[in-house]
């Protein structure tokens, strides 16, 4: 595990990282779990790629009052998972990633679909997944089906 | 608004929702001049069911069936990783026969989603007839897969701390009556198939991925391992009974790490013979014990905090990212689905090549539409 | 009665002339004989293929399934006729009519058995070819005329892919009436008496099959109707009876190349013990079942390939086959 | 419910008008449409175990313009509902709808209470004649589903006439 240690300390280095935990990957499925501020996730994308990271998946979780933006980075054969958390709702649009990393142009599409959080110059930021309906964010907290939500058929321009 | 003004003489073409071979629903906006793909841009979300929110407003058990509708084609894998990870959350430790058991019928329902795939791709291609015979070996897997867990597509076999029900010697009987006769199939396959003219000129050196655009794009699962990159998430991040078991990683020998879709190709057709050996195996090691862990609550709450676990379905890494707050209902479930990033790599590969090759090249990314929108 | 009868027919050969009666009898016959073949051929197509396929065919209609073609035709009857409103009206009625007309007519000059053929015309081969040619204006019309990208894919594409496969057809079947010396279907049969020419010119004879399997867009060329790319083909717009006719030219052209190959390859009807149209019919059929089989065991060509293989590969063998028969006959003579 | 909208046939002749439906039931040409899981069970009543082209059924047309049948197999999402509406008009006057699965009846698994995503049915926007419940519904489910419909169009068990097997005189309605 010795490239850990020297993950470890690359990520220190890193700005922006509030606070760095390292966690065990038997129960946790992590390797280091880091909470960052939205401006440093660029910088820090752009670092683990050249240490030959790729981006698993990125996702937004609703608590409530509060969201924020979660980022797992993985590498292809030995495999330390890198999880970046970053405060999201009540602060201000996250950068996007998708110049570092294109996978990352549909999945901020779904985020942005499903939570309404916005993504700073990302090329082409609309829905992905649902119908063009104002304010239809269903997977905040508090998202409540409205009467339209009934199983009816509803008119939907085509995209 | 997609409608770009048409300057030149490019016209759109709609491979629409309902189109023979996307595979489901689909809809690729394809900008084509004359034959030739300008561009293109997949739209999703026709088969959007709303599998996230579901599991943010049920218990971890009553979302159980969902799983295997996310990707019906590895059905029992779905089902395998939730329970895998909702066993990490809570901290559960199935007993080794269940995990053998898990590992058997999970590799069988891999070889029955590579037959589907197999069969479909030669569709694509216009071959009409391994269509059928894929479909005849995958009625033996569906009936084996049948005898236990009771369904052929959706199963909710495995169960917290262990699965529903035992093996039963007709299903022992059953899968070593099947090991031979698939390995007879797959030679079949192989002479007819790899070696034909038409379908290596249909699919040698077209739809080219190189191991840079496969880190971009996050590419996983076979697709990855045709660019010559032996990551599969058995080998690199072993769980269950992974590691007692020899089987190894096939990766397509592409010429400098760049795969196309004969390297795809080639790379499920010999997974299939590892994952019959693995079952080989897992029936000789069968150990005798309880096939359900004791004292396991049927609704587990498990601890505050945030879990993730990588699991290799047939497509690729299917990631579940979950966090609890301790209660029965999750707070977030996020499904890291293969098919999401295996298409997202498509608009780059499609500029440039015919009509016909973007048949051939999504045939080849295999993928499940419902497992892209969840 | 019968002094009637005879007087009237009397009175018609006057004023008419006996070819022309001839000529329109045989036509009747062979347009009955098209609609019971092609019944038959489509349901060979789904036994044969089902049993290709591990499966067994239509088999609840009828004893074997005999009655599933008849029954498929009359629901097709039965079909309401969609004009697309875009669709230009005029030439997307015309373009089934145009497939279906020109497939009759090599009927008049296929030597079924030693007398039972309509007309021996001196030109007769050319007179199918040119025919064959008609078709692909027709597939053109309707592609084009039901104004959907798919079909105007479709059709362009069933334009370049027959004149492509137009030209080794015709150099296969220029050697050919080289050694007969001459264009009449007769005279080639004749010509065959002591050896089939499929022996004396086997490329030839692989050239004329590949082409004629084109010809007809079959199986592995059938790009003009690839069901996985374009949804149907050019007939993606048609409904009812008029798919109806687009598949009974595809399978009436089936049998045409297929009895053509029989009179320019395999002797016609001279078999080896007694001759007659028996051999004809047997040998047509054994052709058109190879056609079959072809259809469901081989993926599909691309379009690029589909030209590449045409213009650089089957043209060139094609001209040097023609060359060295030329060379061959004029030493010999 | 849609009311149906059936043209009705131009020329009403008794007899004649029983052998067109005979016809049509005999020859029911499915189109390739499917949505989720259940078009896996549809391919699979296709292909060559639980063969569909027995009952002349097995002609699976890509275009609407030639099909007579549209099987609804899997789950009717908002976004995809106009475009299913849109291929229904695109088919020929006698055609009917199969709604395949628990998805296409009422929803399935996926209706509940706070469903944004899906139309709980197909027979919100289409007039459906067979309902095959499952999920997914077995083949043999979908083929005896094909058979009610051809019952339907014959007015009972007379489309057996064509078919050499008889069906069992137990569970014969008439």
């Amino acid at each position: 595990m010795s490239q850990n240690e020297s993950l470890a300390v690359i990520l220190e280095s890193s700005p922006q990282v509030t606070q760095l935990r390292r966690a065990s990957r038997e129960n946790d499925g992590f390797d280091f779990s880091l909470s960052i501020e939205p401006k440093g996730i660029p910088e820090l994308a752009r670092m683990l790629k050249d240490q030959g990271f790729f981006l698993e998946y990125l996702t937004a979780v609703d608590y409530g009052q509060t969201m924020e933006l979660v980022y797992s980075f993985s590498k292809w054969i030995e495999p330390d998972r890198v999880q970046a958390v970053c405060p999201a709702w009540p602060m201000e649009a996250a950068p996007s990633i998708c110049g570092v990393f294109p996978a990352a142009n549909w999945q901020e599409r779904e985020v942005f679909d499903m939570f309404g959080l916005e993504f700073k110059d990302h090329p082409d930021l609309k829905r992905l997944l649902l119908i063009q309906e104002e304010g239809l964010h269903p997977l905040r907290k508090d998202f409540v089906a409205g009467p339209q939500h009934s199983g009816d058929v509803v008119e939907t321009e085509m995209v | 608004m997609l409608r770009k003004t048409l300057t030149d003489d490019t016209f759109y073409l709609n491979m629409g929702p309902q189109h023979p071979s996307t595979h489901g629903v689909l809809r690729l906006l394809l900008r084509l001049d004359g034959e030739r793909i300008v561009e293109c841009e997949p739209v999703l979300g026709y088969s959007h069911r709303g599998h996230e929110h579901m599991a943010q407003t049920r218990s971890y058990l009553r979302f159980m069936p969902n799983p295997c509708r996310m990707d019906y084609l590895a059905g029992l894998m779905y089902n395998h990783a939730y329970c895998l990870a909702v066993e990490r959350a809570c901290g559960i430790e199935a007993p080794p026969r269940a995990q053998f058991i898990r590992v058997i019928c999970a590799e069988l329902n891999r070889i029955s989603s590579h037959l589907l795939w197999f069969g479909a791709y030669l569709l694509d291609l216009g071959g009409f007839t391994p269509f059928l015979y894929a479909f005849d070996d995958r009625e033996d897997v569906l009936s084996i897969l049948g005898e236990i867990t009771g369904s052929r597509l959706t199963y909710s076999y495995c169960r917290f701390g262990g699965v529903a029900r035992d093996l039963t010697p007709k299903f022992i009987e059953l899968t070593k009556a099947f090991i031979p006769k698939l390995r007879v199939r797959l030679k079949d396959y192989d002479t007819l198939v790899s070696k034909n003219v038409i379908f290596i000129n249909r699919t040698k050196d077209v739809g080219v991925i190189t191991k840079e655009q496969a880190r971009d794009y996050s590419v996983t699962g076979p697709n990855l391992r045709a660019c010559g990159v032996p990551h599969d998430q058995r080998r690199c991040e072993p769980y269950s009974v992974y590691p007692e078991i020899d089987f190894e990683v096939i990766t397509a020998d592409g010429a400098n790490g760049e795969g196309d879709c004969y390297d795809r190709y080639l790379v499920r057709m010999q997974e299939m013979e590892e994952s019959l050996r693995i079952v080989e195996q897992a029936l000789q090691r069968l150990p005798e014990g309880p096939i359900r862990a004791k004292g396991v609550a049927q609704e587990p709450a498990p601890p505050p905090g945030a879990y993730q676990y990588c699991y290799e379905s047939a497509r690729g890494m299917l990631g579940i990212y979950l966090v609890s707050d301790g209660s029965r209902v999750p707070v977030r479930m996020k499904w890291r689905t293969p098919s999401f990033s295996n298409l997202s790599i498509l608009p780059i590969l499609l500029p440039g090549t015919l009509v016909a090759d973007t048949v051939a090249i999504l045939g080849s990314l295999d993928l499940v539409i419902p497992e892209i929108d969840r | 009665m019968i002094t009637t009868l005879s007087k009237t027919w009397q009175a018609l050969l006057d004023f008419f002339g006996p070819l022309a009666l001839v000529l329109v009898i045989g036509l009747v016959i062979a347009l009955t004989y098209v609609q019971i073949n092609a019944l038959f051929l489509v349901w060979l197509e789904r036994k044969v293929a089902g049993h290709i396929q591990l499966r067994i065919g239509p088999k609840e209609v009828g004893p074997f399934g005999v009655l599933q073609t008849i029954v498929d035709g009359v629901k097709l009857l039965g079909k309401e006729l969609i004009t697309p409103r875009p669709a230009s009206w005029l030439l997307f009625v015309l373009s089934p009519i145009l497939v279906f007309t020109p497939v009759l007519v090599p009927f008049v000059v296929l030597p079924f058995g030693e007398n039972l053929q309509v007309h021996d015309l001196n030109v007769g081969l050319l007179l199918i070819f040119a025919f064959a040619g008609l078709n692909v204006l027709a597939i053109l019309m309707g592609g084009w005329a039901s104004n959907n990208k798919y079909a105007l894919l479709g059709a362009i594409r069933s334009v370049a892919q027959n004149v492509a496969y137009e030209i080794p057809l015709l150099l296969s079947a220029m050697s050919v009436v080289i050694m007969a010396n001459s264009l009449s279907l007769r005279a080639i049969v004749d010509a065959q008496e002591g050896l089939w020419f499929v022996f004396v010119q086997p490329v030839a004879a692989i050239l004329y099959l590949v082409g004629a399997t084109a010809e007809t867009n079959r199986a592995p060329f059938d790009i003009p109707e690839a069901e996985s790319e374009l949804v149907a083909g050019f007939h993606t717009e048609y409904s009812g009876m008029r798919f109806g006719l687009f598949f009974l030219a595809e399978y009436t052209n089936m049998f045409i190349v297929a009895s053509v190959a029989t009179t320019l390859f395999f002797g016609g009807w001279r078999g080896p013990i007694a001759d007659g149209p028996w051999w004809f019919l047997a040998k047509v059929y054994l052709l058109i079942f190879g056609v079959i089989w072809v259809r469901w065991t081989f993926p599909r060509l691309r379009f690029d390939q589909l030209m590449n293989l045409a213009w650089k590969f089957l043209i060139p063998i094609g001209l040097v086959n023609l060359l060295v028969t030329a060379l061959v006959l004029k030493l010999v003579r | 419910m849609v009311e149906r909208f059936e043209t009705p046939p131009p020329v009403q002749l008794g007899i004649l008008n029983q052998m067109l439906d005979l016809c049509r039931a005999n020859s029911l040409w499915p189109m390739t449409f499917g949505l989720a899981c259940c078009a896996i069970e549809m391919m699979a009543a296709g292909a060559s175990r639980f063969d569909l082209d027995r009952f002349g059924a097995g002609v699976f047309r890509p275009s609407p313009r030639q099909s007579d049948v549209m099987i609804v197999a899997g789950t009717i999402s908002k976004k995809m509902a106009p475009i299913i509406v849109t291929l229904y008009d695109q088919m020929p006057a006698p055609k009917w709808v199969v709604a395949m699965g628990n998805c296409a009846i009422s929803g399935g698994p996926f209706a509940y209470e706070g469903q944004y995503a899906i139309v709980n049915g197909a027979d919100r926007f289409l007039p459906v004649d067979v309902y095959v419940p499952g999920c997914p519904p077995r083949p043999e489910a979908l083929i005896q589903g094909l058979l009610e419909l051809e019952d339907q169009l014959t007015g009972g068990a007379k489309r057996n006439y064509l078919r050499r097997f008889k069906r069992h005189p137990g569970n014969d309605q008439e």
